[in-house]
């Protein structure tokens, strides 16, 4: 099938649309699943089960004052946020969220139109995102420089300290995956375990698939390497200044974040979208579900870990790990 | 007519963007500005069909370079504008528009190809990825470990220069604070 | 047996090395003692070799590595084993290991012990390369191993002063040692000359494949090779004129004396000869020029060593003769003659050496004879083996030199050149008598020492043990001649005398014997009974001309040295402080100066360097963008 | 259509820029900031003639170029900032210790 201008807009439009939507329903989910992972109901009052909480956050967000400190630079402390978001999506257009298809030709004016997996499926896919999600740093970075508090230059310092450490280990945990399929394309490791469960990367790389998740936790700024913003030790970091939809900018930065993590740790490791048709827009969507309730899951099991320990942690152990990893992965491939 | 239009699109943005670099006395917006550039020039390199180039550019300079730049910048008062005396400006902006005049005129002029052909031309079908690497890792192998080893040789020496004693000042007892108040007192 | 080869060979190169090891330290008996026993392996590897080669015939030809591989030129480092080279090996190793055993005792007081026996191995793996190698380019790097370390022993006590020529004939240590080496490196500007012109005509180095051209090369370039080749060998084995240097080496250690001077390195020269022996048998006239300059430096020889008070360099005078004598062997083509008489010579001198080496530390390193007398009461076994030596040295019936000597004088003889046969008959009957001078005025007579309130003392049993296998080899090694000649003609060609000799042959021996005995008897009666000093005779031209070598020395430094000194002190006031040195100091000025006159370009400012440094990348850019275009 | 002479003048341009950076900034690290737009126009005309000379040596050189930036900047910054521990201040101005 032909890749027209028009299906990549839709598949722009329909990645914008549902990943913003997801963001913030990504709260609501996230306050259900601690509330109930604590024996606790979580948001009941707006809405049905507290499902209209997410309206209640947006009017919220949308209409509270905006807020640049005095000594901020104005400029910069603005674009910061939209850093954030704009290269959370950015790297998610190069990832298959979902199967490509067709749109039903009974519908008007789109009828036909062919829409890819991947909004552009870069022959470099894998390197892109971690590439674009390297620069997604610089939102945080900027916005802790760039407002005049102490928090934030802390906040600051801790983004690119661990955003840099732990691109090293994400890049070389992921290495050997490629190495095995051979391409940085993500439609050739769809391919490469189109095979079945048995085929899934995970069974050849497990330590590797463990070190991304780890890493992936690390560069999403999740619990327990939340420390870019963690309220007790340093308030709220990089976003101690902001307020309203710039802070929600970051936070929606946040949750496209986690999605690409997810959405790599599935195609990558778990086979994708394998099936064709509706059952692969199911598995993948399962699988995507199941990271991001795993993120979740280990917030609500794991304390906080020092700073110092973030480093040991990277440098110590899981770099070391994914260096042997590739070596004896190497070897294998070469015997 | 795309590749027209990013072209022009992607050099305006991206010699505006220097020039911001080279001209802001705000460190925090020449570093922006600089970073958002390089973004830019992998952009360049993705139009020329170097995507590994591109992606190395966004990973390595943008990710890694610049992102040490601003690390280093927290040492240092970021927020301030810095002085600078600048004397002599003419010259510089002489000197500088002069080698692009020339550097411009030496390229506009019509370039006797014929004479130069590829060592190792791109394969067809094949990815940028694999160009790269066959050829990195055959004709460049030695370079490449030399880059290699000089990258080692610069973390020690960067770890060993701005690692040791980073707790205290070689030259002053007093931080910052209580300069102020020094100073103060003096008043 | 390619193992013995290299075990052979190598085993004093580790000796050396394992010297060297402790070269700096302190004087340890264990180094003596390994390197002897090193020494010792090396022997018998070669005995073992020699044995092999008697019984089979097979010749050992090994190739250890290519050394050399450019362009055309291929060298590789192989070495030979065949008649030739095992007879030089046994000598050499013999008596190296006797002489390494005897510097034990010898050199028991000096604090350089290490060192020395570092020097030595050195110098005997040297020479092992020299007769070893199976190409000249091997031969020529042992030729000048053998050079370095002969420097480096005879300037062994480096330490001491330098005196005048009166108080002592060869100054000083070092001089001695500087003098060898640049004498020796004049003749071996020859030699290289020889092997240049030998590589440029016939592509190669390797013995076989020169020799094997040879037919095919023109008289001249016969001839002239020949002759370079000669005039390394003159400079090695000490001939006229380039044979100051030799009794000038006295000056080292006498353990040196024995192995260096006068057993193996200065016999190179005539090995030299032996082993090129298809070319200069294809040069008669360059091989009469080595016999009548063989006989003619014996003759002179003789005459210096006849009125010499240096008990050494009697010795070394005698040296000289009977080098002279292996020369004028080889020179009328007896190769083989002259290549056992090498042999045989090496034992008797060394042991003849090595017995002066016992007087010398006897009487406390005094060495003028005439201060001596009447040892043999003291030194009873040294007695023994100096006068042994001397009887062999005289040519006397049945000692080893009798055999060799005779059979030289009487190639002389049957070459039909009656002069030179003359000539070496009168030096066999000087050499008697100096030599017996030399026992008689040493042992016998009045004890002249204890003026000088010497107390002697015999040497060590051990070293008078390891003496004797020379002595023994000195007394016996004659009657293996006709064995001998059997074994060597395999490679050497042979040499036959004429049947006219061969029915005089009883004469000849007779009169040469008579000679020798007239010279001893001469001697006996004039120094038996004591030192009797004949002023009148020792006042007269003749005596002083003798006694001051011809003064050749002088001449040297008059004619040659002075000279040189005065043309270089021009050179270096003219030329060099005025041309050179003014030229440099110029640009220099010129340098300075232009640094002064910018100095203020350097503000220490970065900017500003900066600056400067795009001035001149705009000025370049301009100059390329316009040659661009005029082009 | 754009050729490779367009790349080469806007590689040049931003050379320039980088080259008036160099020469009228006294602060170090906005020296380093201008050094790295030099490198980053030498990048872009490498991969410009790599494409159209369809050769891949192009790129390698700026795959280099990059390895020695990342050299630079790890052994710059720590001289950085050694010298602001010192100086308190990165003004070339005041660093003119070496005066001839």
């Amino acid at each position: 099938m032909e890749v027209t201008w028009i299906g990549v807009l839709i598949k722009a439009i329909i990645i914008l649309a549902v990943i913003s939507a997801i963001a913030g329903f990504g709260t609501y989910i996230e306050r259900k699943v601690l509330a109930f992972m604590q024996r606790r109901l979580g948001p009941m009052h707006v809405g049905p089960y507290g499902l209209l909480q997410i309206a209640a956050d947006g009017i919220k967000l949308f209409t509270k004052e905006d807020i640049v400190p005095q000594n901020a630079n104005a400029f910069i402390f603005k674009i910061a946020p939209v850093i954030t978001a704009a290269t959370a999506f950015i790297a998610l257009s190069a990832v298959p969220v979902f199967p490509d298809f067709t749109i039903p030709s009974w519908i008007p004016v789109l009828g036909g139109t062919f829409v890819p997996s991947i909004a552009s499926d870069l022959n470099i896919g894998v390197l892109f995102v971690l590439g674009m999600m390297a620069a997604g740093l610089y939102g945080p970075l900027l916005a802790g420089m760039s407002q005049a508090n102490k928090w934030g230059i802390i906040g600051a310092a801790r983004t690119a300290v661990q955003f840099l450490s732990y691109e090293v280990v994400t890049g070389l945990s992921i290495l050997a995956p490629i190495m095995l399929v051979g391409s940085l394309s993500f439609v050739d490791f769809n391919a490469y375990q189109a095979g079945g469960i048995g085929d899934w990367l995970v069974w050849k790389q497990p330590v590797a698939f463990v070190l991304f998740l780890i890493a992936g936790f690390a560069e999403t700024n999740r619990t327990p390497f939340d420390l870019l913003e963690h309220e007790a030790e340093v308030v709220s970091g990089y976003a101690t200044e902001y307020s309203g939809m710039r802070w929600g900018m970051f936070f929606i930065g946040e949750y496209a974040n986690m999605i690409t993590v997810s959405v790599i740790a599935a195609v990558v490791f778990l086979g994708g979208y394998d099936a064709a048709g509706t059952l692969g827009w199911l598995f993948i969507m399962a699988k995507i579900a199941f990271f991001f309730f795993l993120m979740l899951w280990v917030r609500a099991a794991w304390p906080h870990v020092r700073p110092d320990q973030l480093m040991w942690l990277c440098w110590k152990v899981l770099m070391p790990l994914a260096v042997v990893n590739i070596v004896i992965t190497a070897l294998v491939m070469m015997v | 007519m795309y590749e027209m239009i990013a072209f022009y699109l992607f050099s305006a943005l991206t010699i505006g963007l220097f020039m911001v670099t080279v001209m802001s006395k705000n460190v925090l917006y020449a570093m922006t500005s600089l970073a958002s550039a390089m973004v830019l020039i992998s952009g360049f390199f993705f139009i020329l069909g170097a995507d590994f180039l591109g992606v190395v550019q966004l990973i390595v300079y943008v990710g890694a370079i610049m992102a040490l730049y601003s690390f280093a910048m927290m040492f240092f008062d970021a927020t301030r504008d810095i002085k600078e005396k600048n004397t002599n400006n003419a010259l510089v902006f002489l000197l500088g528009g002069l080698s692009a005049l020339v550097l411009v005129l030496i390229f506009a002029a019509p370039i006797h190809s014929d004479a130069i052909h590829a060592l190792y031309p791109i394969h067809e079908g094949a990815g940028n990825a694999q160009d790269v690497g066959i050829v990195l890792f055959t004709k460049y192998l030695v370079p490449f470990e030399v880059a290699a080893v000089m990258l080692l040789v610069a973390m020690i020496a960067g770890i060993i220069l701005a690692g040791k004693k980073m707790d205290h000042s070689l030259t002053k007892d007093l931080d910052a604070d209580d300069e102020i108040l020094v100073v103060k007192d003096r008043k | 047996m390619e193992n013995l080869v290299y075990i052979a060979l190598f085993a004093p190169f580790v000796s050396s090395l394992f010297a060297a090891l402790f070269g700096m330290s302190q004087r340890q008996v264990f180094v003596g003692i390994v390197a002897s026993s090193l020494l010792a392996i090396s022997f018998i590897s070669s005995a073992l070799l020699a044995i092999h080669l008697y019984t089979t015939g097979d010749v050992i030809h090994v190739r250890l590595m290519d050394w050399i591989n450019a362009g055309d030129l291929h060298i590789p480092f192989g070495f030979i084993v065949d008649q030739v080279s095992v007879t030089m090996m046994m000598v050499v190793t013999l008596v190296s290991t006797v002489v390494h055993i005897y510097s034990i005792g010898y050199m028991d007081h000096d604090k350089s012990f290490n060192r020395f026996f570092s020097y030595l191995s050195a110098f005997v793996f040297s020479m092992m390369i020299l007769v070893m190698s199976d190409n000249f380019a091997g031969l020529f790097i042992g030729w000048e191993g053998v050079g370095v370390c002969s420097w480096l022993l005879i300037g062994f006590w480096y330490h001491k002063a330098d005196v005048t020529r009166e108080e002592n004939p060869s100054i000083s240590p070092s001089w001695a040692a500087n003098e060898a080496f640049i004498m020796n490196r004049i003749a071996d500007l020859g030699m290289l000359i020889g092997l240049f012109i030998i590589y440029w005509n016939t592509g190669s180095l390797q013995y076989d494949e020169v020799f094997a051209q040879l037919p095919y090369l023109s008289e001249t370039i016969l001839t002239t090779s020949a002759f370079a080749l000669f005039i390394g060998a003159m400079g090695k084995s000490a001939q006229f004129p380039l044979h100051t240097w030799l009794t000038d080496a006295m000056e080292g250690p006498t353990p040196v004396s024995a192995l260096i001077h006068a057993a193996t390195m200065v016999t190179a020269g005539v090995f030299l000869v032996i082993r090129a022996n298809p070319l200069f048998s294809m040069t008669p006239e360059v091989s009469f020029f080595i016999a009548s300059l063989g006989t003619f430096v014996a003759f002179f020889a003789a005459s210096m060593a006849l009125v010499n008070r240096d008990l050494k360099r009697i010795i070394a005078f005698s040296t000289l003769s009977q080098l002279g004598y292996m020369f004028a062997a080889a020179g009328l083509g007896a190769y083989w003659i002259a290549l056992f008489h090498l042999g045989a010579h090496a034992f008797f001198k060394a042991l003849l050496f090595l017995g002066a080496g016992n007087v010398m530390h006897a009487m406390h390193d005094e060495l003028d004879i005439f201060k001596m007398g009447g040892l043999k009461k003291t030194m009873r076994w040294t007695w023994l083996y100096m006068g042994l030596a001397s009887l062999a040295l005289a040519g006397i019936f049945p000692f080893a030199g009798f055999f060799s000597k005779d059979a030289i004088i009487e190639t002389a003889f049957n070459e039909g050149t009656y002069v030179l046969w003359a000539i070496l008959v009168i030096t066999a009957g000087m050499t008697a008598f100096y030599s017996f001078r030399q026992v008689f005025l040493t042992f016998h007579g009045d004890e002249r020492y204890k003026e000088f309130g010497i107390h002697p003392h015999e040497m060590y049993k051990y070293v008078l043990i390891a003496m004797a296998p020379l002595a023994i080899l000195a007394l016996v090694a004659g009657f293996g001649m006709h064995q001998y000649e059997a074994f060597i003609t395999n490679l050497l060609p042979e040499y036959h005398m004429s049947e006219h000799t061969h029915h005089l042959v009883v004469w000849l021996t007779l009169i040469v014997s008579a000679f020798a005995i007239g010279g001893i008897l001469l001697a006996y009666v004039k120094y038996a009974k004591g030192l009797k000093r004949d002023t009148k005779l020792e006042n007269s031209f003749a005596y002083k001309v003798l006694a001051n070598q011809y003064y050749i020395p002088q001449l040297y430094e008059e004619f040659i040295t002075k000279p040189y000194k005065i043309v270089s002190e021009i050179f270096w006031e003219k030329v060099d402080l005025k041309i050179v040195d003014a030229t440099v100091d110029n640009i220099a000025k010129t340098l300075y100066k232009t640094g002064d006159s910018t100095r203020s370009m350097q503000t220490g400012n970065l900017s500003n360097y900066l600056n400067w440094m795009a001035v001149g990348g705009v000025v370049l850019l301009v100059i390329a963008a316009i040659s661009a275009m005029l082009v | 259509m754009i050729g490779l002479s367009h790349y080469l003048i806007v590689s040049a341009i931003i050379f320039s820029i980088g080259l008036i950076g160099v020469l009228r900034r006294r602060n170090l690290l906005m020296l380093f900031f201008a050094t790295e737009v030099m490198l980053n126009a030498v990048n872009i005309a490498f991969a410009a003639i790599s494409h159209y000379y369809n050769d891949l040596t192009g790129q390698m050189f700026a795959f280099f170029v990059i390895a020695i930036a990342a050299s630079e900047v790890a052994v710059g910054l720590g001289i950085l900032i050694v010298l602001y521990k010192k100086h308190g201040s990165l003004d070339l101005d005041n660093l003119a210790n070496m005066r001839g």
